[in-house]
């Protein structure tokens, strides 16, 4: 089990989900962040104080997937959030050493296989 | 009718050597200028009670355009919501000031049947005389205040996706030229609609109809934003689409009230019809709403309320209080479904500009022709149903001449501004959302991450 | 007293022939209809100024059921915030169109002692003649904004639960069987607490104790929401509240001051007491937050200013302003104790409306009975402290018969709407708000993971 | 001028015993109190159409103080928005009481040239009797309002770093010390510099130049918060900012035209400058924005609105709409500027009172001396351009007195608080931010993990 | 020492950090997020534009626990989360190399035992 | 490759990121959330209703980084947030398996290597 923790654009969001849909993968965690990284900083001014924004606005999505379906993700997230301009993201893929489904208390890989909603 | 005003001779000018000078150069410019300056000389003092509404009723009518920004803001999503307002608060001092220069002048001018002249450019002659009961000034600034909403209007059809000077260039221009001849025809008792008797009690051709088709015109030259069709585009704030319709509304009392120039019964006639006719279309609008959309919506409920506005102006005040519910509740119906339809066109008139101000305006334009009476207003006309077929005919003349010339004029501004100047900024502002990229400012900041630029030599090491 | 009008006999109706055969039909309906229709006949002319001032007190008082929508719909939690607001704005509509089509006629026709009739049905006759100074519509159209405003200011004591349809059903119903009627005890000649000589210059019993007790009685017959008393419902946008309680507040100078129907040495009373017994009411609710919360509040400020909103409200135009004053600063207390008390209970008037308004109300009509004089208001009564201590007892039985009337209607209005339609949503709404489930929006959409639903087609495999 | 008023001798007083006698020992505290007490006795009537503008003034003036709190809310951090917000409500009871108790009596009260005295405290002889063509209460109501707002403008230069019970402490004695006297000064027609015609329409001086002094005296004595000019402090709420501003300009009608005391010529004249000036003010500051933040901000046009309101306001019943475009042309030039100077300096005026009403009322001042022509106001002067150039050095003089008495006051009063009670609270306040501290509550609570505290026993063992 | 993440239903908050309370544990980072999984979408409809909410409001529960805690948390939050219905969210237990407490630079077990506050 | 969790007061990040910035750390990804520590609970009153707050706002730094980096942004974070009261917060260490960059689909170490901007 590994946990696919992908930091994208956000206006790349909708695209990945649907990419992550067509490679079967069913459940996901989405959240609002800030990175920084290498893209060139914003300049603001407010009152006559210019402000630099070092952080600009990224979308995290976290999937807890069963080996075989690692690299299926990956990929799928990497096409669909992909502009080849600095500041698309990086994917991490971190161990996991349990899965629990609350619902029904399942474990591990069937816990995260979808059940017919 | 409503809007139009008898002048006695302006008394002289401030500063007159100076500004008449200007105006004179200026006269020399306007090609369409009449040389005739006759309006009918009369004795009339200025009434208390007309001062004090209208006083109010021009502070209402500016009160609009921030409500505008609300209800126009909450629609879109946070990363536009400050070009957004600012493109109704920028029309505040660039349409305003340009009022004050010229507009007023080439609207309320003597001029000829098309268009003022340059009489009173610089407020040349526009003192505290009265103007009917009211001191002249007061007429020229409430007009003003619908010179400035008017533009803002169009601004709904365009969201986030173009560059805020051209913006600011294009809005000037069209309120010099489209505005100002448009309310000339209508309103100024020498204007070639108003000698047709077309009726408009506060702006339902003037205001409404000219917004919507300079808006349809507008959407169609800048194109669908990129993502159309594609990203929903939500209201990232419902609320304050809720206190813009509820600040229009408070507003729409002197507009429409207002209208009647002086604190009478046809005031009163304005404002109970501009209370009831928006409360009829929100229950029309709820009712479609629940069979279309299975729920009564909130956004649904405010534009249901600007539509029953936009209806009633031009009817305020020549229809009774039955008559503007029946024509708030009529008018639900056309909106309703040409927004509808519009949500799943190619037509990106982001704001529905054209389903609610246009469509909305011709058809309060239109049962203003059937409903109106003159038991309640001398000085109107009688429409359809009070035995007037012809009236409807005239209503649709007037309605016509406004839309086909303010799309036309639209078109032919901004493709002007186009060549000049561009209009779309580049591809990547729309990704990031205009107000980072046109005002350098985020609507909701949190200040994390944000770095102070104190120095020279602090830009280069701070945090990065 | 205020409120109070003299009708010459209202002109022919607009498409009479119509809207008569409608009356009269609507007559037959009526059990407690009286024959007779007696207005005094009267010569009067409308008055600019007076007109003036009800035009704009009109509208004030229409912006305040949007400020009221922000007041209440910054104390819910954002998954409710729609539902709260809309609560308020529907009563635009559906209360609204009621009042013009009967409600109007229910509450100011000549009727009997208890209600009116429907001779004013469809405003019938209601057209620009003078009622008093002003022009009858616009005494229509000023009363029908406070139907509405009542109406809704009963929704803060069931937030988050109700049916949405349930309410609409409900709230047009009260307008008419529990509104109309008490409106017509107190304010129309012929009203049985009118003829007791009862105090209440802007509503204090008809609007204030009239809205607590139906709050009462509606929180009552709905039940707490599940989780009361285990969960937490924090004010999700305080400056919403804050912003509410603003326009509230502007809006009732033209509550009160427009209750003099007049722009004369009343109105400026009913202003200026407005003014400062919220004041007064402001400080004294800061003190005792300091004593009991530790802090002066945001949340206490806002409700400060609207228990002293109310309780002046009675006595507007009957006291002096420093009595204005002192009852601003008394009605700090019972309000006060009563919100904490609620809070700790178990019933769930989830935003205090009875403590609000029904014991604001309920302290500023009894201590008009106190602090009124005749020096300041012929019309009126003197008060206990200038010598006439039955005026208290008046007081008493006036906002008695209203908190009774108002409590037990409401309650049975409930009961009915519940046997035919169910009141309370599938159990799972709460948890998830009633934005999404009763109007299928959120307040605050970020647009994330929202899919366009464009064709049929796109509905089967579209990110899911 | 302005706000200068003839009080017949006022009527009896309510209760006149008791009131009577607290006004005699006040009397005796007042070490500046004369003797005299001698005003024009005068017939005159109440003015319906008068008094309705006068209504509506005061309530649009009231309502400012709310959109004050929004444009200074909207430009703060969303931990320190309710104590922002806190410090404009609260002196809607504090400083409102104080007003009514002895504020308007010290202010307008007969008195020396200096200050007024105590005969009308507690609203002693302030009845409905004419005073001019309004009810003097009325009159008292609006000035009230004033004093309102004045004291509520300084906060915006103290943001998150003042004890809540010191900042109530200080406001309340400032609106007795230092507004009621320069009020005295300026519009008592025994005041120093009404007697030296200074002209001040509706308080450039009394009203902005005071508070800016009082904000620059305040941001000194309170020192800049801890970590100014390392952490960027970004407005949370842009669109707050746009509201308030929004919401003062739409105020500020009844601010400038109301001054007029009447709805007449004059009211008129303030009305149109005041929805013109600023909009001059809003062109040139987006010019100057394009020009040194390479954008068109909106916290820029905000700010421009409010600067060009601020300027025009002395001038605004003085001069003619051409001259107040130039007014509000030329004032945005010294404001942008020192705007842009304080954000780069060691002073934490952290809202820029000082920038935007002390020089914005300074420039105004002045080319009220400039402009004025008695053309258009022959209770005013003529002002350079029209031939007296004295008038400029006696604006200067007015200016100057108001500055370095409003600095001086403002700091001894803080010096005092500072010494019995303390101003700056723990330090870790600044960081936490005040919301939490000072009111014990958050602008925009989510309800995570709030647990209810219900009784003793919950305490200790809900959730921790 | 492991990183339990718990996805969980916004309204169970409170019943969790209660359970987590009274299974001792008390160290813990919630964060606001959005979830996809096998719930039906939420169809919104703004002006008559019709939208179809793939996401759905959850939050997640981060806990640092050493080993003898794992099995005392994910029990607590499996009772204090479930409704039984689809949606109820997903538990994973990561595996951690380091802890380190900022104020006191204590590491591991020690620096995820509580000090008395 | 490890992933660094650093849960720190809101206040301090922009002291954070600074040192980050000066021990050469370049991409991280931030974000807001509330935790649960020994940090004494703030009562707020809302219209006589008390409640205890139990949450704090506290801010997230996720950094991915290279092992010879960890020891070096550990110790940054540490100093850089550090204020010696209760609440200063923890700092995760967590093992990574991989490392993406979108924008290149270069992995692991060279995915976390800034490239000029
Ligand atoms: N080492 C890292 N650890 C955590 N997040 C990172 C790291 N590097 C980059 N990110 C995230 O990825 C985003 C894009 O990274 P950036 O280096 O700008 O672009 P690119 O990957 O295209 O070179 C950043 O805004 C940040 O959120
Ligand atoms: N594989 C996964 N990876 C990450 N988060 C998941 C995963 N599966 C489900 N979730 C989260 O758990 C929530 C509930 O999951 P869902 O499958 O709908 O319910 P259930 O667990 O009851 O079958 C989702 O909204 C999502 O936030
Ligand atoms: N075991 C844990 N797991 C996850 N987050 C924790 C844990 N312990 C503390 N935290 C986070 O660190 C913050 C500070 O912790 P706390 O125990 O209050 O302070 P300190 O580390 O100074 O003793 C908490 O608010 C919480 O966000």
């Amino acid at each position: 089990m590994k946990l696919i923790k992908a930091i994208i654009r956000p206006e790349k969001l909708n695209d990945v989900l649907k990419a992550l849909y067509q490679a079967e993968v069913r459940g996901l965690t989405v959240s609002r962040v800030q990175g920084h990284g290498g893209e060139t900083e914003a300049v603001e001014t407010y009152r006559g104080m210019s402000v630099k924004m070092a952080l600009v606005e990224k979308v995290v999505i976290e999937i807890g997937v069963s080996e075989p379906f690692v690299d299926a993700a990956v990929k799928a997230v990497m096409n669909a959030a992909r502009t080849g301009e600095v500041g698309d993201g990086k994917i991490f893929v971190l161990p996991i050493d349990a899965v629990h489904r609350i619902r029904t208390a399942e474990k591990d890989v069937a816990a995260v296989t979808p059940v017919a909603s | 009718m409503a809007h139009t005003i008898r002048l006695g001779r302006a008394g002289a000018g401030l500063m007159p050597l100076l500004s008449g000078a200007i105006r004179l150069a200026l006269s020399g410019l306007l090609l369409l200028a009449t040389p005739g300056f006759a309006f009918a000389q009369e004795a009339a003092a200025i009434s208390g009670g007309d001062t004090a509404w209208m006083l109010i009723s021009t502070a209402l009518v500016l009160l609009m355009t921030a409500g505008l920004a609300f209800f126009y803001g909450g629609l879109v999503s946070s990363k536009n919501v400050l070009n957004t307002m600012m493109m109704s608060f920028i029309a505040f001092g660039f349409s305003g000031v340009l009022w004050a220069l010229v507009g007023y002048s080439l609207a309320f001018g003597a001029g000829n049947a098309f268009v003022g002249d340059f009489s009173m450019a610089l407020l040349g002659g526009v003192g505290t005389e009265p103007s009917g009961t009211i001191p002249h000034m007061l007429f020229m600034a409430y007009q003003g205040a619908f010179a400035i909403i008017t533009a803002a209007l169009i601004s709904g059809a365009i969201i986030g996706r173009m560059k805020f000077g051209a913006y600011v260039t294009f809005i000037s221009i069209w309120g010099l030229v489209v505005y100002a001849p448009v309310a000339h025809w209508v309103w100024n008792t020498g204007g070639w609609l108003f000698g047709l008797s077309a009726l408009d009690f506060a702006g339902g051709a003037v205001v409404h109809v000219n917004a919507g088709a300079g808006a349809l015109a507008a959407a169609l030259v800048l194109g669908p934003r990129t993502d159309y069709g594609r990203q929903a585009m939500l209201p990232h704030n419902v609320p304050f689409v809720l206190l813009g319709a509820g600040l229009l509304w408070f507003g729409w009392m002197g507009f429409n009230g207002g209208s009647a120039l002086a604190a009478n019964e046809l005031a009163a006639l304005g404002v109970v019809n501009t209370l009831f006719a928006p409360a009829a279309t929100l229950v029309v609008w709820s009712l479609l709403d629940v069979m279309f959309a299975k729920h009564i919506t909130a956004v649904g409920a405010a534009t249901g309320i600007v539509v029953g506005l936009v209806a009633v102006t031009p009817a305020a005040g020549f229809v009774s209080p039955m008559s503007a519910m029946a024509i708030g509740a009529i008018a639900a119906f056309p909106s309703y479904f040409i927004i509808r339809w519009r949500a799943r066109s190619g037509l990106d008139d982001s704001l529905d500009v054209f389903a609610a101000h246009g469509v909305g305006g011709f058809t309060g334009a239109i049962l203003t022709g059937v409903f109106a009476t003159t038991a309640l207003n001398a000085a109107g006309q009688d429409g359809l149903l009070y035995g007037n077929p012809r009236q409807v005919l005239i209503q649709f003349i007037a309605v016509g001449a406004v839309f086909v010339y303010s799309g036309v004029m639209t078109a032919v501004i901004l493709k002007v501004v186009q060549a000049v100047a561009g209009l779309r900024p580049e591809s990547d502002a729309e990704r990031r959302g205009m107000d980072v990229l046109a005002h350098g400012e985020e609507g909701y900041a949190t200040g994390d991450g944000a770095v102070l630029i104190l120095h020279e030599e602090l830009n280069g090491n701070a945090a990065k």
